[in-house]
C-alpha cells in the first residue's frame, strides 16, 4: 500500500469497496460490462452494483431478464467477442441454474479450444449464511467450483481484498468464481482502493506458534477472534487466510503448518465433502511428519443449510474453533 | 409419422400438416373482465361472498404479515398486496383433492384454501422452511426457487392422471419466474404429457425491480402458451369474477382430460418487493397510485354492493371477522417458537447416517456444557 | 409503465395494450417452398450452382465421414444426410463476419463455411476437443450438450451491436433441442435484447429414438417464436432454395436491427443418430424409404436441370470434385495425428498453476520411464 | 447368496444386471416407474432399461422430452403423489442442467418437511471415461453429489452389486444419486439376481496385510489388479470397495487402515476437491496414530476429461497405484 493510499483512507464497507472494485475496471477498461437480476436501476438487492448503470448506461450495466443460465450462457458469448463479462448470481442457491454453463462451458472453453478462445468471465456470488436468510439463501457452494478444473474460486474475507481481489479477477484471463461472504458485505475498515496479493497467494493473518488455523472467508474474523481467545489458554495461534481456494497456495500453507505442527481447517461450508477435506488431505501428504495431531476440521454440520433461527447452531463460532484446537493432542 | 406426414404418392415433397390449430389456442388481446363493465350478466351470490370475504380478509392478511417484520415477528415477508384477487381465486377454484404448488409470495393463496396462517408463515418467521405437511392440505412446499415449482406440479398431476384420480394441480408464478428454464420444460411437459395442471402466472409488472418490458418482448406472457400447443388465457388479474371464472375454465378442461392451460393475469404488487426492498429506486407514486384506482378489493365491493349482492351489514361483519383473524394472527405470531436445535439433524436422511448422530452429538454437548453455564 | 398502462383517468381499469402484435410473428401453415413447385418464379443461377455444389459435395462427406467410422478413423460420427440442404444454406448465407454456432450434428454447416475437414472432425476423432479456433473461422466451437449454444449466439451477437459492428449470429439446434430450457432463455433474452441472431431448428423427426410427437404438443416448432416476440418461419428443410430464402430474410432483419427470427426447417435425418445408434429399434423403412423421394440433393438437381440451370457437364465436374475433396479427407484421416500428452496440462489456466505442474511433470516422469522401457 | 441363486448364476454384463433390477422392481412395486431421454422405445443408450416399456408400458417406462431439469423436476412431482421415480440421465455431463433441481429440491424436501415429504427418487447417471468418448461423455461428477447433504450416493463395482445395490436405491426412502461405471457396463460375471449388503456398508474386496487401497466403481477393477501385481514386490494389498459414497463407511475403512497401517485412495475423478481428500482426511483424523505415512491418493489429474486418444494417460491405471505404493514410506 503506498503512502497516498494510507493517508486516505476512510471507512467504507466491503460491499462499497466491491462497487468501487467495479466501477474503476469498467472506467479503466470499455470490456468490462456487469449484467444479472436487478444489478442495474436497482444497483442489485446488496446495492454492490449500486450506481454503475448510472455512470456507464444500461448497455454496461444491465438488468438481465430472470435466468441465471441465461445471464451465464451470453456472458460466455459476449466473453467469445472480447468483452469481460462481471456477472452477478442474486444469491448462492441462485447459481445452481447456470450450472451447466458454468461446468461445460465457462469451465472448459480455454481447455476445449486448446487456449484460442479464454473466456475472462468473473461470476460474483454472495454467499453463506449467517444473515438469517430463508432457504436457498444461504448456502455454501464453494465445494462444486473447487472441484471443477478451469475455474478460479477466490473469496475475500476483508474490505482490502474484496476491492483488490475483484480487481485481479475481473483482469484474469480465467473465469472466476467469486465468492462474495454476505455476512461481511457490511463490515468495516479504513481503506482505499489499492492493489494486494494476488489471486493465488495465501496470507498470514495473524502470527502464533502453536497450531495453524487455515481458514478463508467469512470464517476469517471468527478464526482471529478465536486466535485472541486462545491466548487466555495459551495458545498462539497463526491464522492463515487462503482468499484462494483455487490455485491453492500449498507453499504458504504447508510453510505455516510445518511451523506449528498441527492445524484446524475452518470454513462454513458442510464438512463432508467440503473444502476442508482436500485441504486437511494436502497439507497431511506435504507435512505428515511435521503433524503432532491430525489436521482437524470445523466446518457445518453434514445439513442442509437451516432456517434463520436455527442458524447459529451450524456456524462455526469461536467455542468449536476452541474445542478443535483443544483436540490437537497436545499432552502428546 | 409424426408432424412430418408421409409424401404422397403423387406429391414431389411430403405434406405436412400443423400439429394443432393455433387459433383457439391463441389469447385473446384484451385481458378477460367480469367486474367493472356495468354489464349485468348473472354473477353467483354464494361465490361472489366468498371471494369477496377472502380478498377483504386476504387484505388484511398482508397487512398484519408486513406490521409482523417492522416487530421483528417475521424474518421477511412479501406482500401479495394488491394481488389478492389472484391468490383468493386461485384457493377457491380447488376442490378439495387438488393440489396448489405456491410460490413464495403466495402465502396468502395456502391461508386461504384453508392452511394455519401461522403455519403457512414458519418459512419467513424463520423456525423451519416449511411449516406444514405438504400432502395433508395438497399444498406444496412455498417455493423460493423459481418456477422450479412448476415442473413438480406437473409431475404430479401427471401421476395422478395415470392412478386415474380425479386430481388437477394450480401452479402460481410471477412474470419473472417465466423466464426461468424450467418454465419453459414444465410447460413443455405438460402439454406432451396433457397432464391436468393449471398454470397461473400473476404478472405483478416486475420482478424485484425489474420491469416486464425488460422481461419479455411477448404480446403478452398468455401468448406463450402458443409454443407449447396449450390455450393461452389473459385476465384481469385485479377482477376476482374474472380470475375465477378463467382459472375454473382451465380447471375444468384439465379435469375433463382436455390437458394444461397457461392463465396470464394481469396484476400489479402495490407493496414493495419484500419489506426489504426499496421500491421507489425502480419506480414512481404515480404508477401504484394509478394502480389503487383499480384496486381489486376496491373493485369487487363497488361491483356487489352495486348489485345489491353485499349489504353495509355484511361489509362489516367481514371487515370484523378480518380484524379478529389479524388479532389472533398477532397474539400467535408474538408468542416465541418452541425449538429444537437437534431438528437440524432429524430429518436429512430417513435415518440417521454415523457422521450425523456424531455431529449431533457434538451439539448435544454443546447445548448441555452452555445450559451448565 | 411496461404491459401494462395506466389507468385512463375515465376508466375503471387500467388499459391493456400487447406490447407486440402477435399476427406477423405467426408462421405459416405450409412450410415456405420453392424447388419443385412447377413454378418459375426466378432463381439467381450462381447462388443455385454454389447451394448444388455444396449439397453433393455435403452428401459425399457424409457418407465419407461415416465410412471412417467404420475403419475406426473416427470416434463416432453423427450424420447428417438427408440434412443437407439446411447445412449447406446456414453456411452460404453467412457473411465473412458473421459466427455460426454450430451443434455436434453440424461439422458439414461448419465445412461449407470454410473450415479444413480435418479440423471439422477432430472432436469426433478424439484427437482434441475443438480443432480449430473459433475466432480466426467465426465458428464457435461444435457443441454437444444441447441448446447451451444458443445462450452464447445471443451473447456474441449482442456484444456486436453494442460495438456498433455489422455481425450476426446464426445459431443451428435439432428439434430434441428445443426442449431444453437454454433454447427458451436463449431466445428469450435476444428478444429483449433485439440481437441480430437467427435460430434455426432442423426439426429432422426425432431426437434420438425419440419422435417429435413426444417432444413438443406445439402447432410447428416455428409456433414457439410468438411467446418471445420473434417472427417465426416454417420452411422445408430439403428445399435448399426455400432454407436460403428463409434464412437469408432472417438475416437481413437482424442485420438491419430488427432483431431475432426463429426458423423451423422441416427435414429428416436419413441415417442413424449416429453411426453407434441403431435406428430399427425405432422407425419403419417405409418412413425413411417415403423421405427418400424427397431427397434435397435430388431435388435442387431435378428443378436445376429442369429450367436449364445445370448441365451433364457441370455435374459431373462437381461430383468430380466431390470425390478428390473425399479422397483427400480419406488420406488425410489415415495419417495418425502426432499427439502430445503434455498438452492436457497446457490449456486448462492461462498460467499452470503448481498442482498443475506437479501433476505435468509426474506424467512426465511416466513416459519418460516408458519410453525408456 | 443362497445356494439356489449360486446353482442358477448365469453369465451376465453389468447392464443386464441392472436391467433387471428395475425389472424385478416395476414387478414387485407398481410404484416403481422409469423416465428419461430414450429410455422406451430405444432401451436407453446403454440398453440399460432394455424391454420395459414393452413389458411395463409406456406410462411406466416413458421417453420424456428432452430436458433434464424437467425430468428431474416432474420426477419431484411424481415422487410427491407417492410414485418411486427411476431417472436416467443419459451421460454425467448431461445431468448438470438438473442441478438445481437435485440441489435445491431433491437433496432437501424431506427435511424442508420435517420429515413429511421423503423423495424416494433414484438419478442413474451413466459416468467416468474410459469408453473413447467424446467430451462431457465421460465425466467423473461424485464430488458434486457428495457435498450435498440430503443425497445418498452409490457407485456399484460388480455385477452383483449393480443389481443389489439398484434394488436398494428403489427401495431407499431417500434420494439416491446411482453412479454407473460407463466401462464396466459390458463387465461380466456368473450372476443370479441376490441382495447385496445395504447402501452404507463398504466391502473389503480382497484382505491384505500391507496396505488398504480403497476405492469404488470404475477403479475397483483397478485396484484388484494392482494388488495382484503388488504380491511381485511382496506388498501383501487390502482393497475396500466403498460402494456408497453417501453414506460412508468409517467403520470398515478404518478398521482396514487400523490393521495396514498405510493407505491409498483411487478414483478416477479429478483430485483436487475430488473424493479423495475427504476420504484421506477423515482417515486420518481417526487413524493418525495408527498411520506409517500419511494416506496418498491417486486421481484423475485436475483437468478437464481429456478427448478419447488422450484419456489413457489421465486415467489412474496400475503403474500409478504402484506408484503410490511405493511412496508408502516402507523404509520407515
Ligand atoms: C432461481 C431464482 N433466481 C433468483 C431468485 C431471487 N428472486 C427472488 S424473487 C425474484 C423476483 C421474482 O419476480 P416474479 O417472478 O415476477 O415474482 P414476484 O416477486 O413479482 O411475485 C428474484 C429475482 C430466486 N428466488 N430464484
Ligand atoms: C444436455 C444434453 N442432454 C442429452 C444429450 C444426449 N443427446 C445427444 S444428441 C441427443 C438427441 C438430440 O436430438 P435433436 O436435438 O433433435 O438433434 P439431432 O440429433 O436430431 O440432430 C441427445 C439426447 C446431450 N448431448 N445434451
Ligand atoms: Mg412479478
Ligand atoms: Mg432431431
Amino acid at each position: 500500500m503506498t503512502a497516498a493510499a494510507t493517508l486516505a483512507a476512510k471507512p467504507a464497507t466491503m460491499a462499497q469497496a466491491l462497487q468501487r472494485a467495479m466501477r474503476d475496471a469498467m472506467a479503466e477498461d470499455a470490456r468490462v460490462h456487469v449484467l444479472g437480476e436487478d444489478v442495474g436501476t436497482l444497483g442489485g438487492v446488496f446495492r454492490v452494483t449500486d450506481g454503475l448503470a448510472k455512470e456507464f448506461g444500461e448497455d454496461r450495466c444491465t438488468d438481465t431478464p430472470l435466468a441465471e443460465a441465461g445471464i451465464l450462457g451470453t456472458a460466455v458469448g459476449m466473453a467469445m467477442y472480447g468483452l469481460r463479462p462481471v456477472v452477478e448470481m442474486q444469491f448462492d442457491a441462485f447459481a445452481y441454474p447456470a450450472f451447466e454453463q458454468l461446468i461445460s462451458h465457462v469451465a472448459k472453453m480455454r481447455n476445449r479450444t486448446r487456449g484460442a478462445m479464454p473466456l475472462p468471465i468473473v461470476v460474483r456470488v454472495p454467499y453463506g449464511g449467517g444473515i438469517g436468510g430463508v432457504e436457498h439463501h444461504s448456502d455454501s457452494s464453494e465445494a462444486y467450483y473447487m472441484a471443477t478444473p478451469g475455474l478460479k474460486v477466490v473469496a475475500p474475507a476483508t474490505v482490502a481484498d474484496a476491492y483488490g481481489l475483484l480487481r485481479e479477477a475481473i483482469d484474469c484471463d480465467d473465469p472466476v468464481v467469486f465468492l462474495e461472504p454476505k455476512r461481511l458485505y457490511w463490515s468495516k475498515a479504513d481503506w482505499s482502493p489499492h492493489p494486494v496479493e494476488p489471486i493465488g497467494r495465501a496470507v498470514v493473518r495473524r502470527t502464533g506458534r502453536s497450531a495453524t488455523l487455515i481458514t478463508y472467508g467469512p470464517s476469517v474474523p471468527v478464526c482471529l477472534e478465536a486466535a485472541e481467545a486462545a491466548k487466555e489458554e495459551g495458545w498462539d495461534l497463526e491464522v492463515v487466510d487462503l482468499r484462494s481456494l483455487v490455485p491453492f497456495d500449498d507453499e504458504t500453507v504447508c510453510a505455516s503448518v510445518r511451523r506449528t505442527g498441527r492445524a484446524v481447517v475452518v470454513h462454513e461450508s458442510t464438512g463432508f465433502g467440503g473444502p476442508g477435506g482436500e485441504i486437511a488431505a494436502r497439507v497431511t501428504e506435504r507435512c505428515f511428519h511435521h503433524l503432532e495431531a491430525p489436521v482437524l476440521r470445523v466446518a457445518g454440520f453434514d445439513i442442509p443449510y437451516p432456517p434463520p433461527m436455527l442458524e447459529r447452531h451450524h456456524l462455526p463460532g469461536v467455542d468449536r474453533v476452541l474445542d478443535a484446537v483443544a483436540r490437537l493432542q497436545w499432552e502428546a | 409419422m409424426t408432424v412430418q406426414e408421409l409424401p404422397g404418392a403423387a406429391a414431389a415433397y411430403p405434406a405436412f400438416t400443423l400439429r394443432t390449430d393455433p387459433a383457439p389456442l391463441l389469447p385473446d388481446t384484451e385481458p378477460y373482465r367480469v367486474l367493472g363493465l356495468g354489464t349485468d350478466s348473472p354473477l353467483d351470490p354464494a361465490l361472489m361472498r366468498r371471494l369477496y370475504e377472502g380478498l377483504v380478509r386476504g387484505r388484511r392478511y398482508n397487512a398484519q404479515a408486513t406490521a409482523l417484520t417492522k416487530q421483528g415477528r417475521l424474518a421477511v415477508y412479501p406482500s401479495s398486496t394488491g394481488q389478492e384477487a389472484c391468490e383468493i381465486a386461485a384457493a377457491l377454484v380447488l376442490q378439495e383433492q387438488d393440489w396448489l404448488f405456491p410460490s413464495y409470495r403466495d402465502t396468502l393463496a395456502a391461508v386461504a384454501r384453508g392452511l394455519d396462517p401461522v403455519e403457512a408463515l414458519t418459512l419467513l418467521r424463520g423456525d423451519w422452511h416449511t411449516g406444514y405437511d405438504p400432502r395433508e392440505h395438497r399444498i406444496a412446499p412455498l417455493c423460493t426457487p423459481l418456477a422450479t415449482q412448476l415442473p413438480h406440479a406437473v409431475g404430479l398431476a401427471h401421476a395422478a392422471r395415470l392412478a386415474g384420480d380425479d386430481v388437477v394441480a394450480l401452479a402460481m408464478v410471477g412474470d419473472g419466474g417465466t423466464s426461468e428454464g424450467d418454465f419453459h420444460e414444465a410447460l413443455n411437459f405438460a402439454a406432451v404429457w396433457q397432464a391436468p395442471v393449471v398454470f397461473l402466472v400473476q404478472n405483478n409488472g416486475f420482478a424485484i425491480s425489474v420491469p416486464l418490458a425488460k422481461q419479455t418482448a411477448a404480446p403478452s406472457l398468455a401468448h406463450k402458451a402458443v409454443g407449447y400447443g396449450m390455450p393461452g388465457r389473459l385476465v384481469d388479474g385485479n377482477d376476482a369474477a374474472a380470475v375465477h371464472e378463467v382459472l375454473g375454465e382451465a380447471m375444468r378442461l384439465a379435469r375433463s382430460g382436455g390437458g394444461p392451460t397457461l392463465v396470464e393475469a394481469v396484476t400489479y404488487r402495490m407493496e414493495a418487493h419484500t419489506n426489504a426492498d426499496d421500491a421507489t429506486r425502480y419506480r414512481g407514486d404515480a404508477e401504484v397510485e394509478a394502480w389503487r384506482a383499480h384496486d381489486p378489493v376496491d373493485l369487487l365491493e363497488r361491483e356487489l354492493t352495486g348489485r345489491g349482492l353485499l349489504d353495509e351489514e355484511t361489509i362489516r361483519t367481514v371487515r370484523e371477522g378480518a380484524e379478529t383473524m389479524a388479532a389472533d394472527l398477532r397474539a400467535r405470531m408474538n408468542a416465541d417458537p418452541v425449538l429444537d436445535p437437534m431438528e437440524l439433524f432429524a430429518h436429512v436422511y430417513a435415518e440417521q447416517t454415523s457422521q450425523l448422530r456424531e455431529q449431533a452429538a457434538m451439539l448435544r454437548d454443546e447445548l448441555e456444557a452452555g445450559a451448565g453455564r
